[in-house]
């Protein structure tokens, strides 16, 4: 077994896309993480969407239990997992019911042939077993006994069947690893770390993969070797990274820029716990995490500590929103810090929580009573969670506000290279509490007044503990100014429209045009879109059509150039993960013809829908 | 950078003096005349300068309400929070905020109809918190409904034929809820409240004062059997830490174990040594919880002042520990090291 | 004194509008109350605006606490308390001080002169006595000792002084009334009926009516005394009724034409807690009325009673929405009907709870995660809401979804006098509950689906207790058709378009154009702005202008003809209380530039303003 | 009108028998193997045919979590809410219902944690529900998060330090908060899952029971110290009504009062006559409260079996005779004459 990277005998290609699929049980999460982490060092840039089963374990064996991980690895800056995979890992018959539809015609099928027994085949919903007949015959079919070759390869060590069997995804890694000329050392390295104290497993797991890897050097799986090459990237430090670390650690770094201490009160809820689970861990950065009793009590304590001069955070996911709002209401009124990350997921309800979507954007823009406007701002990959976590933060301290950051479960749990950025690189965010009085009262006594404006329209946040400045305030309409509370009702006017003009006034970069120059049709999108959008648009671009597209990080205020770029273009797109709502936000403030793109099943889009859709709308 | 709160907060040393008309702010207070409101704000206005604290490190917390109005009248920081709310906002305060001497007002409406489940995790937690609930037995802010204290059978707007639920014991769900610090008092007596809620600014951890409130528009008389001063009494029987629990004129009745809880008697039946002996301190709830029971509602011998008052940490504290501790066992967090802990490469 | 409701004397004007100002202790509202019961009983037309004090008592003389009652008063059809009252009557200085502003330049001003003492000026805040100085001139000033002068009248009765003061309001009413040539019976009836077995309170109250009809018979007030001649009205039964009793009536309504019980769960909430007491009150309709523990609770309760079979109602204000919106998706998922009342106020967070505002449309409409469409109806005026009502249970149990009501606090507490329909011409709401199988299994075995749809792509519905067809439903998305739980991507796709499609097909009726046919600019409302709205485009079409007006009642889904009527005019105008929320639905769905003209200072538009508006909008 | 629903129910008359696949569902149930929802699950389907019910008048409310899927596996009218609703849905349809069995089923999160208020509130009332809170001390759907039921300390992945907060003890807060019906039982015991069932199904009102589960994946064995079959003997105390409270291979030991409470006693030291006689009837709940605080954890005695179980009005019926009595009196309502109800005139 060598470690070349790009053996002699191999082709080349520019991309591959790869699934892993298989039983809950069999650690296809794993193997697909190993084998990205493994071509990140190579140096290849890539896009991973994990896919769990629905949140209780289902029967071993069952459709419902399939978990299946995709990755891209490309030789170029790609933008998406992929549209159809090139090659499906089928661990068991159930993950090649569910899967193989997705598939390339053409593309090479690798199945675990000893799981394809009776009882496996039932549970499928199979009634003969498909590797027999001629089902599978318009694609590259390797069937290898991956499990009996790892309890095989692992008898000597003294492993027990049973645990043995636990190693089989390790085979189908050393097997894939082979095909796309991967390196082995860092897995072995990784082996080493993950299970270290446990030797037998160590092992057991080093030894598979050298089988699987060693199968595909024997077996005449008649398999052309294949390597991608590196991808040119700027040089720096990489890390893998995922949407929801990358959010967390966002999150850590405002609370360093602002030198505030964070404050994150949460209840878990899928797909945004994970920020929880990582919040926990940093406290070193005076990080404090409060698993709430609900989302009321996560949003209120978040507010609270905001009060304390911290900066509040809450985390959550669509029905979390819904339950916080008559609180972010308050925020909107008190005029605090506060900032709300929403892990969008499939609704309506429960919905689908393992899947992704992304139709909580009106919600965030207008799930409030009474007019409460706050700022909503959104991420567009797993790595720019962590700028857009920052920048959440940047307009809550800055204009004192709760601010809306939408994120959904595509980021969440898809990851991808993250450059990391130099820690003095990152803006300073600076926060001032008011430490004097600010007002004379008729008696020409100086007092502090909570709700006297500056010239941004923003109000002096004084936190208790500050000697001098006691002040009052809470939900009820209160005099601008003194901040007392005010039933006039020509004050009341003032205060709704003055909320109203601070938000909009927020300050944000504009919108950057890229593609064709005198494109015909705009593509605009936000959030997680951005990848399948980007290369969707680069194809139909590069094949010679006059298309652009604009990607909106910042949803409430738009940026002030964009409503200029829309009546540049005849045709403008909007695809969504939702029925259309970023869409009807641009008709009714530009009325611009935007043509909403709807996709609600649960799934990204993809680069080829976008590419269609675009060519579509050129053809009108 | 994240160490410390870059707030001015105060020196240490000695809090200057206040007296009472430091504590008040130059809103004009609000309440219906003759609201037994006043006389906790009065309790509180006359307690604080004596306990020697700063205003500016004192904070009012409270959700929506009459009694929820109480934070504006204070010349101390306030927030007048949403309906049932107060205690999750006030628990965000705490945690991050253990330098201040928070206290949480509402009413029964407030903190056992919507904002029940918020106290009871307050309580469980422990989280360093003077929580006063100002029990009128109705819904005041509001023209007068029925609360979760109300006695069954009440009339009410919302209840024409009688509201058919019983109602919530705030001093058992309290112990229920694990609470270390529970007592009660009424707005008939300033020193006693004045006294409770001093017990209850000197416990750590959350202290739970149930405070009998009469609102003379929507309930008027409601706690009188038991709060007139003619009748307090017989009917009051205040609990006094290491003391027998004895009451009446002469002090002729007492409480005294019986099987399965605790009873009124007549000292004349039982002689003295049957007299139970309070103790606050006790770890076991129980008798604090049989207690809670003597009276169903204001209008039988009803126990006011301290049942509970047991040690237990408090939750901010243990929390902030853990941060102290980390930061102390690996060092202040570095952010840049933070990005790189994760398997890195270079291009 | 005679009972002629048209004095010889007397001059006739087409109209009036008269504003009761003085103390929260002053009786006010009963005042207002009994003036117009007296008007409606006469046959005028008339509309009324009571104004509480914001909810905690304010201290006695205080700004504050000023309570007053607006109505207009007019022999022909009218639709708002009218833009600026004719006369003012001040019980003490603070009613002068915060209302004086407001009546017409020249009006009549009527004041208690007892109540201007040295201790009520300066808690009113004036340093010399206005009823000396000259700033009054531009009024018709009448100045009567009412509190002494009842004092007076009563002291013969036996009737404490203190006591006495306490009949001062009918003092008023009966100068007043004197004025405006009221009939006197129905007010002495009305005092026996209200205060029976008080016979003290009798007396004082009839004695104080009588002096004050006496001052103005006698007093050389220099006031001709007036008439406003009954209204031509449609012949029928009338009462006066406010917008809460109607509305709760409509709900009764609705349960005996559906034949289903109805059931509230509510929690108390200003302006909608008055639904809750009234609907308290008809246990002999077979409605239970339920006063839960939160709003969550409240909307759950409802969610359980219609599952059982029930009409499920929720009634509460914008921030009870706020909280009940996840269980309000939860009732989209599940496809149950429910009526979700919001009476509007003051926001955001607690805002101004006595206040009106209409800023909760786009909650309604939005403010819920992931697709979550449901029918949205407002009423226009206080009897209006009778019919609303129905109309939203008919919606929900025709078509087994939650619908959303709008009404405001302005509806809510305003009268009008209601020509009361005749029972049996109400529609019936047809509902059918399912009792068979309706679908056939792989087997041919017969099976109940909840999710198979009908032509309407409405479910059917088997409450418990209905034998075999016993079955599962949930908030995790379904499988059409069976409702099993179902995590199937297109399945889910399908599901949010069927969702959204069975709404949007919902059957509302057209919108009716009013005014000029060719007009120019078209003013488009919804909610409590009819009135208004309608009267400032009488004034401008009877100007000669062209102008025209829609009204939507349905908000959700939009007539079929809108898009189609908004195309016709030039200038769309979209008066509303909030920042422009109709309009920006109008200008996403019709492309059309639709102007808002926002108002949100606790106070309804007016017919003036509507004018002005409408004036200038034609002027550009 | 309106007096009755015309939904098609059952007609009167005895129910058909049923055996236990009649209350299965065709739905594949997906707990993980192993977990202790299973038992729950078969305990419930071998007792409904005893209890002779019929399957169209049975329902199943519950919330979200591992626990909250139970619904879809019984072959009866079932709904799967939202996270900690469950008893506010549930009341609703008691209300308008009341010829249903309903049962409620969730986590200690769904009802304890987020549904803590819906929960307690259901107790007070006395809603008639047949509550079941399947303990298992974790959020088993969210992957492992420490729970209000999690013991101090718990080191969870949202509490990698330890979860600082003390637990609620159900049974402590059921009894506070008013219930008339309290019990507990655990999952390794069919038996006396069972009959713990049929006892809150045949109590008239709310019977909550409080149900020990192993989570096998986030939390295996936390209560194995006592549930295993070795352990029972020894850490098992059953309450049964009428019955002198002892426990031990030999029954050896038993429960006796004290001072302020409850404690754990050896026969051999104090006498068969000292150990106290179960009373589930007793008015006052103070027994039932110390006896809840016997065990501070699922790691010595813990008494299991129905710790109260006495007679208070159901609220539904509270609410449903009102309507009755109304209706009795003054007839059915007349909409025609309601609208007529203010006054009137004519044009
Ligand atoms: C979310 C929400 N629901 C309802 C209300 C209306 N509301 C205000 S105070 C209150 C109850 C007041 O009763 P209580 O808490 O006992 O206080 P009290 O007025 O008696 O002091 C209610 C229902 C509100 N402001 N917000
Ligand atoms: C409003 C809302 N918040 C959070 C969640 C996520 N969630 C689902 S179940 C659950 C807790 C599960 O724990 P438990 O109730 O103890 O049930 P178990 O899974 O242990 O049986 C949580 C937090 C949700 N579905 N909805
Ligand atoms: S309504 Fe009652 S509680 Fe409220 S201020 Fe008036 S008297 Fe006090
Ligand atoms: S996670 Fe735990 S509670 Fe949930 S199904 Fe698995 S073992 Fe059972
Ligand atoms: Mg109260
Ligand atoms: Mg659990």
């Amino acid at each position: 077994m060598t470690d070349t990277a790009a053996p002699p005998d191999a082709v080349s290609v520019d991309k591959v896309i790869i699934r892993f699929a298989g039983d809950s049980g069999d650690g296809m999460q794993l193997t697909g993480d190993r084998f990205t982490s493994a071509s990140a060092l190579f140096g290849n840039d890539l896009a991973t969407l994990p896919e769990y089963p629905a949140e209780i374990r289902a029967p071993a064996g069952s459709l419902a239990g399939v978990s299946a991980f995709q990755v891209q690895v490309s030789d170029h800056d790609i933008m998406t997992p992929g549209d159809a995979p090139d090659v499906l890992v089928a661990m068991n018959p159930a993950a090649l019911k569910s899967d193989l539809h997705m598939l390339v015609p053409g593309g090479t099928l690798i199945v675990n042939a000893d799981a394809f027994d009776e009882r496996n085949l039932v549970k499928a919903g199979y009634e003969t077993n498909p590797l027999d007949g001629s089902d599978l015959d318009g694609y590259m079919l390797i069937t290898a006994p991956m499990t009996s070759l790892t309890k095989e390869v692992c008898k000597d060590l003294g492993v027990k069947p049973r645990d043995a069997e636990r190693s089989k995804n390790f085979f189908a890694l050393g097997l894939v690893s082979w095909m796309y000329s991967r390196p082995t050392e860092p897995t072995m390295e990784w082996i080493d770390t993950k299970f270290a104290g446990r030797d037998l497993i160590i092992a057991a797991n080093k030894a598979a993969y050298r089988a699987g890897h060693a199968f595909g050097e024997t077996a005449e799986i008649g398999h052309q070797r294949v390597v991608v090459p590196a991808a040119p990237q700027q040089p720096g430090t990489y890390t893998n990274i995922n949407g929801n670390t990358a959010l967390a650690w966002g999150l850590v770094a405002a609370g360093e820029l602002s030198g505030l201490p964070v404050f994150l009160g949460s209840y878990p809820i899928t797909p945004a716990t994970d920020i929880l689970h990582e919040l926990s861990k940093h406290k070193s950065f005076g990080v404090t995490t409060f698993q709430a009793e609900d989302e009321i009590a996560a949003v209120g304590s978040a507010l609270g500590a905001s009060y304390g001069g911290y900066l509040g955070v809450t985390t959550t996911s669509g029905p979390g929103v819904a339950l916080k709002s008559e609180t972010i209401s308050l925020a909107v009124s008190l005029e605090l810090p506060l900032v709300i990350v929403d892990i969008q997921r499939g609704g309506p309800s429960t919905g689908l929580p393992t899947k992704t979507e992304a139709a909580d954007l009106l919600m965030a823009m207008y799930g409030r009573h009474g007019e409460a406007p706050l700022p909503v701002v959104a991420a567009c990959t797993p790595a720019d969670c962590f700028d857009v976590a920052i920048e959440a933060a940047r307009i809550a301290l800055t204009y004192h506000t709760p601010v809306i950051l939408l994120s959904d479960g595509y980021l969440a749990n898809g990851s991808e290279p993250w450059r990391l950025p130099e820690v003095d690189s990152l803006a300073p965010i600076p926060v001032e509490f008011a430490t004097e009085f600010n007002h004379t009262n008729a008696d020409g006594e100086p007092e502090y007044w909570p709700f006297l404006r500056d010239e941004n329209l923003v109000r002096p946040l004084a936190p208790p503990g500050t000697p001098g400045l006691m002040h009052r305030i809470g939900g009820i309409e209160k005099q601008d100014g003194s901040g007392n509370v005010s039933y006039d009702t020509e004050n009341h006017g003032h205060m709704v429209a003055v909320r109203a003009e601070r938000i909009s006034q927020i300050e944000v970069p504009d919108v950057e045009v890229i593609g064709h120059p005198e494109a015909d049709v705009l593509v605009v999108g936000w959030g997680s879109t951005w990848g399948a959008i980007t290369g969707g648009v680069r194809r139909v671009v590069n094949a010679g059509h006059k298309v652009a597209q604009v990607h909106l990080t910042h949803l409430n205020p738009f940026p002030k150039n964009l409503g200029e770029v829309l009546a540049r273009h005849k045709t403008v797109l909007v695809p969504e993960m939702n029925l259309g709502q970023l869409a009807k936000m641009i008709r009714a403030e530009y009325l611009v013809d935007a043509q909403a793109i709807g996709k609600v099943t649960g799934q990204p889009f993809t680069a080829g829908e976008i590419e269609q859709v675009t060519l579509g709308a050129l053809d009108d | 950078m994240t160490d410390a709160l870059n707030v001015a907060t105060t020196d240490v040393g000695e809090a200057p003096e206040t007296s009472r008309s430091d504590w008040q702010s130059d809103q004009e207070v609000r309440w219906c005349p003759g609201c037994g409101d006043y006389s906790v704000l009065t309790a509180i206005q006359l307690l604080l300068p004596e306990l020697g604290v700063r205003r500016e490190n004192t904070v009012f917390i409270s959700g929506i309400g009459c009694a929820a109005r109480f934070p504006y009248y204070m010349d101390t920081y306030g927030v007048h929070t949403i309906h049932g709310r107060s205690p999750a906002f006030a628990t965000g305060l705490a945690m991050a905020r253990p330098d201040l001497d928070i206290w949480v007002i509402g009413g029964d409406g407030d903190m056992l109809s919507i904002g029940g489940n918020h106290l009871i995790h307050a309580l469980r937690r422990n989280i360093n918190l003077n929580i006063l609930l100002i029990n009128n037995q109705i819904y005041g802010l509001t023209k007068g409904q029925y609360s979760p204290t109300s006695e069954t059978g009440k009339v009410t707007k919302s209840s024409p034929m009688g509201a058919t639920p019983r109602p919530f014991n705030p001093v058992s769900v309290a112990l229920g809820a694990e609470a270390s610090f529970v007592a009660r008092t009424h707005d008939m007596d300033r020193k006693h409240m004045q006294e409770t809620f001093r017990r209850a600014y000197l416990h750590d951890g959350a202290a739970f004062v149930e405070v009998y409130q009469n609102c003379n528009v929507f309930n008027d008389g409601a706690f009188g059997a038991i709060t007139k001063k003619d009748a307090r009494d017989d009917m009051l029987i205040d609990l006094i830490h290491g003391e027998p629990i004895r009451f009446g004129t002469e002090g002729e009745r007492g409480v005294a174990r019986r099987e399965g809880g605790v009873q009124i008697v007549d000292l004349a039946d039982v002689g003295e040594d049957a007299i139970l002996v309070h103790d606050e301190l006790l770890t076991d709830p129980s008798t604090a919880f049989s207690l809670s029971r003597l009276a169903e509602g204001p209008h039988t011998p009803t126990p006011i002042g301290v049942f509970r008052a047991c040690k237990r940490d408090e939750y901010g504290r243990a929390v902030a520990d853990q941060i102290a501790n980390v930061t102390a066992s690996r060092g202040k967090g570095d952010l840049s090291a933070l990005l790189r802990s994760l398997p890195t490469w270079e291009v």
